[in-house]
């Protein structure tokens, strides 16, 4: 695919420009956070930026999500309409870590047998552009131990690199090309731009000390469900959902009914296997009782689950989790110590 | 500090190895630089584990509500006689003794289930207004030095006062000594500047009620439903949530702008007398929506209502648990006159 | 949009407020019994809920009439002293004088909530207090702050 | 750009097909539990709603939202489908407030099925308790269905219920006993004064009755206690874990193995289950 060199200075119009034409999601300042936003006219886009404080899944995956819209007639239900399907858009300023969680999740919402169409109709109509970490943007950054690296490619259209004096525009597919024109004033990229993302790519990884054996503890969770190391994880947890919230994996969903005089609509919205209500059945059993059970399913279901059924890890290693977490609990410490433990 | 610190470490190996209590609620370092985190220590010997520094921001008398009541729960099938009390000591500052007070307020446990370890506060430091201060930079190391912080960004070494990044409850703190212990573990710390305590709620009640509505929705519209303010709140223990309940449904579980208001709105209405402004539930929302804002008024409300601040006395109900006849009521309406 | 939710502009033209009052059966509910038999005349905004006490009202009721879309609410019980179970309404003072204040703070009009006493012998205050409260909330117009509206989907399908 | 509804429902697994309620049968003395029998309001939905005795559907209803039911009607009956349901939470309790003739939305088939491939050729001992019998009686008319009924060996029977009055269907028991080919053994725990019938618990009439090892498989879905007693029974009879088959239950709401509430290990109980061998179940997490 194709490769060229945009001046640096030139970038925030060229978004801008974009989103005269089409709705653009970009990471933009919004008090102390730092969240993708919809750029409307007179918003700045942010260049500079560590990562955004909130992962861009709720572009596909929103947080609500109107499923159908039915009415109350004096016989019942009866079904009235659809949302309108998605206008094309641009997913701006994502980190490589964040565009490989679309790969992670079209895994589960794109399957053989049941595809989720709402995931998909956006997935398809939705063009992401990564801007790889020259260096890794936090210390509690550790995307290199669970497959990824900060300049993965995994899930963007098209990706840029800072150079120093310019960005390297990869479009990494049609989709990506097609925004070519926006880049126009871009030259074509030489065999040095690429040595010199290259360099960049090794230098970056190797900044990130942090490593966990995120692949390595998947035959230790096979055999340590019952292990008494779980009881000593989650005396501490609050049992929020900060963690799964701020997740770019996290996908778990509940689905609920709204209606106001004879208008009904259903509606679903991010849950979390953090809540005890996640999991408690209308007999009053609930098949996970304790934040014990609750935190190895997340655990589990990111390591082992998701290994067992499309072998990927469901982790992409932002941090986000490790930093946002209200009593600090650091998955990366509880890789760790599983890796350690005697089985 | 590090006197007090020594001290803790030595009254909790003491009660541990006195069996006179089950476990210690305290503070350890966390894993990211300038964090503490909290910590259950059972063992007299890892006791050295705890700390006690300005990064403890936690209320703990959450945790002790929740380990006494999962106690119960685990006997309730025994009989009475076999089951045993679950003695907490937990490491109490000014805020975590009055949550302490109103859980006894509300016989939520007995007095015979706690083990006070007082300690003298002067406040903790503000995780946002720190990442101000350094215009957003990474932390890479840090350390205590003193009054200062010592730290390291990508961009070189930086000293911050850690009076200067104090939380905002915290610097008008009018109760930064336990108001119960059973031991104090050094001398009582010298006073805030409770003066204050109203001065930000005093100035937004003369804005207007369109800007007040504009800053409340505004407020609301950063909460992403996540929770954390409930439940890192010790008041915040009910088995099951309003926000949680089906039947009847008291508010919507999507990220509906009506629905988080009305859910954030009535969750801290809930505090009035009950909030006392540990700021546990600002300190660990991850969008930063400014509660403090509001559940402020309720402690002003109950103060000027009903001359009381909430967990002050131990031998005193709660305000909504009480009335007196002569209460004021410049609140009802009088048509014809009056009002 | 259904026909149901006409978009109601600020004060649109036969714009009648909707008034949610909650009241106490001892009391107010028989003074307004006592208004009705004695004919005495008052706005028909308002829409009754009987509870048995003042006291019984979960502050939520209040707040989820306003999400529901009252554009007024008003709650009534015994005076002071009179509470057919002692203190009932005296407890609800102290959760309403409260609230009102919490809900003015965040922005809510003062005239949206109005809390009252109206005995079983004062049909003419009930009257009275409804009159008043109507014409407060006329005043406001329609509610917007804290009403919940239903998300909208666009494209219709054939049935 | 408008679409026939029932084009939408075939392409989103999420947008439920209309349905008529065409009868309300109250099963119990309790009157607590009530079968639905459903009419498809288009065709396209009914020709593509092709179920196997085993799996389950979502139940929609206006303002209260989508319960997960399993069918009670065998595919041999045509024209309809139907549930049996409890009255317990929002949804349940909305549905046994409904009049025949009431609209609402059923979505599915979900699920896997009872292993009817499997099945095939043997003996089939079908145990169940209480109400849990509803896609067991969805099976028995599978296989008792003329066309079926020489694809099956024989076919035992053991069903319970606390009381006489808490028996489901009835009618149906009554023709089942009428029948030759269908060995059937109803119990109570506890008879009334016109109760003529087996008095005991499901494991001591599975005892009694003590079918053979030889080419046979168990079906068996009731309550916690019953299965936990029952098992023993078949373990002691000599049945292998891979021929004992059950049902789970566990909250859902997607029902297509997307919202991650019913997890358990690797597996979704809503799209690899509910149905599952023991020796399946062994290989699970115990988190059901």
């Amino acid at each position: 695919m194709e490769k060229k060199l945009l001046k640096k200075d030139r970038l925030s119009g060229i978004v801008k420009k974009m989103a005269d034409d089409k709705p653009v999601y970009a990471p933009v300042k919004d008090e102390d956070n730092v969240l993708f936003k919809i750029l409307e006219p007179g918003m700045e886009p942010l260049i500079s930026f560590a990562n955004t404080k909130d992962a861009p899944k709720k572009v596909f995956f929103p947080h609500s999500e109107l499923l159908m819209k039915y009415t109350r007639s004096p016989k019942g239900m009866v079904f009235a309409a659809m949302p309108a399907g998605e206008k094309e858009f641009v997913l701006f300023g994502v980190r490589p870590c964040d565009a490989r969680s679309f790969v992670l999740l079209d895994m589960l919402f794109d399957q053989e047998k049941w595809k989720d169409p709402y995931y998909i109709d956006k997935r398809k109509k939705g063009t992401v552009i990564s801007m790889a970490c020259v260096h890794p943007p936090y210390a509690a950054c550790f995307c290199t131990s669970v497959d990824g690296s900060p300049t993965s490619t995994q899930g963007s259209d098209i990706q840029l690199t800072d150079l120093g004096e310019t960005y390297l525009v990869e479009f990494l597919t049609p989709k990506g090309e097609a925004l070519a024109p926006y880049f126009a004033e871009a030259t074509a990229a030489d065999a040095s731009a690429e040595a010199k993302k290259q360099a960049i790519a090794e230098q970056s990884a190797a900044e990130i000390q942090r490593k966990i054996p995120g692949r390595a503890i998947k035959p230790i969770l096979d055999v340590s469900f019952e292990h008494p190391f779980w009881d000593t994880i989650a005396g501490k947890c609050i049992a929020c959902g900060t963690c799964t919230y701020l997740c770019p994996t996290c996908h778990c969903f509940d689905i609920s009914d709204e209606m106001k005089g004879d208008d009904g609509v259903r509606i679903r919205n991010w849950d979390s296997c953090m809540f005890p209500l996640f999991t408690l059945e209308t007999s009053g059993h609930n098949p996970r009782t304790s934040q014990k059970q609750r935190w190895r399913q997340r655990l589990m279901h990111k390591f082992k689950y998701y290994v067992d059924n499309f072998d990927a890890i469901s982790c992409v290693g932002c941090g986000r989790c490790v930093m946002a977490c209200p009593v600090n609990i650091d998955i990366r410490k509880i890789v760790d110590d599983i890796s350690k433990l005697q089985v | 500090m590090e006197k007090v610190e020594k001290k803790l470490r030595e009254e909790a190996k003491k009660l541990l190895a006195e069996k006179k209590v089950d476990v210690v609620v305290g503070y350890e370092a966390g894993t990211l630089p300038l964090t503490a985190t909290p910590v259950f220590i059972t063992a007299p010997e890892e006791a050295d584990r705890l700390v006690w520094n300005a990064f403890c921001h936690h209320n703990l008398a959450k945790y002790v509500h929740d380990l006494i009541s999962a106690n119960r729960d685990s006997q309730k099938r025994l009989k009475p006689e076999d089951r045993k009390r679950k003695v907490v000591g937990v490491v109490t500052k000014g805020c975590t003794s009055r949550s302490l007070v109103i859980h006894l307020q509300e016989r939520q446990y007995e007095r015979l289930d706690l083990s006070i370890l007082g300690v003298p506060c002067t406040g903790y430091v503000d995780r946002r207004a720190l990442a101000e201060k350094l215009g957003g930079e990474e932390i890479l190391e840090g350390s205590l030095d003193g009054a200062n912080l010592k730290i390291r960004t990508a961009s070189g070494e930086k000293t911050i006062a850690v009076k200067d990044v104090l939380a905002a409850n915290c610097v008008t703190c009018r109760f930064n000594n336990p108001v119960i212990s059973d031991v104090m573990l050094g001398e009582p710390a010298p006073a805030m500047n409770p003066a204050a305590e109203y001065a930000e709620i005093d100035e937004f009640e003369k804005l207007s009620p369109e800007e007040r509505w504009a800053y409340f929705q505004k407020e609301m519209a950063k909460c992403i439903r996540c929770a954390a303010c409930r439940q890192a709140c010790p008041s915040c223990y009910c088995r099951t949530c309003f926000a949680e309940q089906s039947m009847p449904q008291w508010v919507g579980i999507s990220e509906d702008p009506s629905d988080t208001q009305v859910f954030q709105f009535m969750r801290m209405y809930h505090m009035v007398g009950r909030c006392v402004d540990c700021g546990s539930c600002v300190s660990v929302c991850p969008m930063g929506v400014d509660l403090r804002k509001f559940l402020k008024k309720l402690d002003k409300d109950c103060f000027v209502l009903f001359n009381q601040r909430a967990g002050e006395k131990i031998d005193f109900p709660a305000p909504l648990q009480d009335q007196r006849m002569d209460d004021k009521e410049d609140f009802i309406f009088n048509p014809g006159g009056g009002h | 949009m259904s026909h149901h939710d006409k978009p109601a502009g600020r004060k649109s033209e036969g714009w009648e407020p909707k008034i949610v009052a909650i009241v106490c059966n001892w009391c107010t509910y028989a003074g307004a019994d006592l208004a009705g038999i004695s004919r005495i005349q008052y706005p028909p905004n308002v829409r009754i809920i009987r509870v048995p006490c003042t006291g019984r009202i979960n502050p939520f009721y209040v707040v989820k009439v306003l999400q529901a879309g009252a554009d007024g609410v008003l709650v009534s019980g015994c005076h002071p002293g009179e509470c057919h179970y002692i203190s009932g309404n005296l407890s609800a003072r102290r959760k309403f004088a409260t609230l009102k204040s919490f809900l003015n703070y965040i922005g809510i009009e003062d005239g949206r909530t109005t809390f009252t006493w109206v005995s079983a012998s004062e049909g003419e205050r009930f009257a009275q207090v409804v009159k008043a409260v109507t014409e407060r909330v006329k005043a406001l117009g329609p509610a917007t702050k804290l009403v919940k509206k239903l998300r909208d989907a666009d494209v219709a399908v054939a049935k | 750009m408008q679409k026939p509804l029932h084009q939408i429902a075939a392409e989103n697994p999420y947008v439920p097909m209309p349905v008529e309620v065409i009868k309300i049968i109250t099963e119990v003395d309790t009157k607590d539990i009530k079968t639905f029998r459903l009419a498809f309001v288009n065709k396209e939905d009914e020709e593509r709603f092709r179920y196997i005795p085993g799996q389950f559907a979502e139940l929609s209803l206006y303002g209260r939202g989508e319960s997960p039911i399993g069918i009670a009607s065998s595919p041999t009956q045509k024209g309809y489908i139907e549930f049996t349901v409890q009255k317990a939470g929002v949804v349940t309790t909305a549905l046994h407030e409904m009049e025949e003739g009431t609209l609402m939305g059923v979505r599915g088939p979900l699920g896997n099925s009872w292993p009817i491939e499997f099945l095939e050729g043997k003996n089939i001992v079908v145990v169940g308790g209480g109400f849990a019998f509803t896609t067991l009686r969805s099976l028995i008319n599978y296989m008792i269905f003329e066309e079926n009924r020489k694809r099956f060996g024989k076919i035992t029977v053991v069903y319970g219920a606390r009381s006489p009055g808490l028996l489901l269907y009835k009618d149906e028991l009554e023709a089942w006993g009428k029948r030759g080919d269908i060995d059937l053994n109803v119990t109570v725990d506890k008879g009334d004064a016109t109760w003529k019938g087996r008095e005991g618990f499901v494991p001591t009439v599975c005892k009694e009755v003590a079918p053979s090892r030889e080419n046979a498989v168990t079906v068996i879905c009731g309550p916690p206690i019953m299965i936990r007693f029952t098992l023993p029974v078949f373990f002691d009879l000599g049945f292998s874990k891979e021929n004992i088959i059950t049902s789970l239950e566990m909250r859902m709401k997607c029902g297509i193995g997307k919202c991650g509430r019913c997890n358990v290990g690797s597996k979704y109980v809503c799209k690899d289950g509910p149905v599952f061998s023991l020796a399946e179940l062994d290989k699970l997490t115990k988190e059901y």
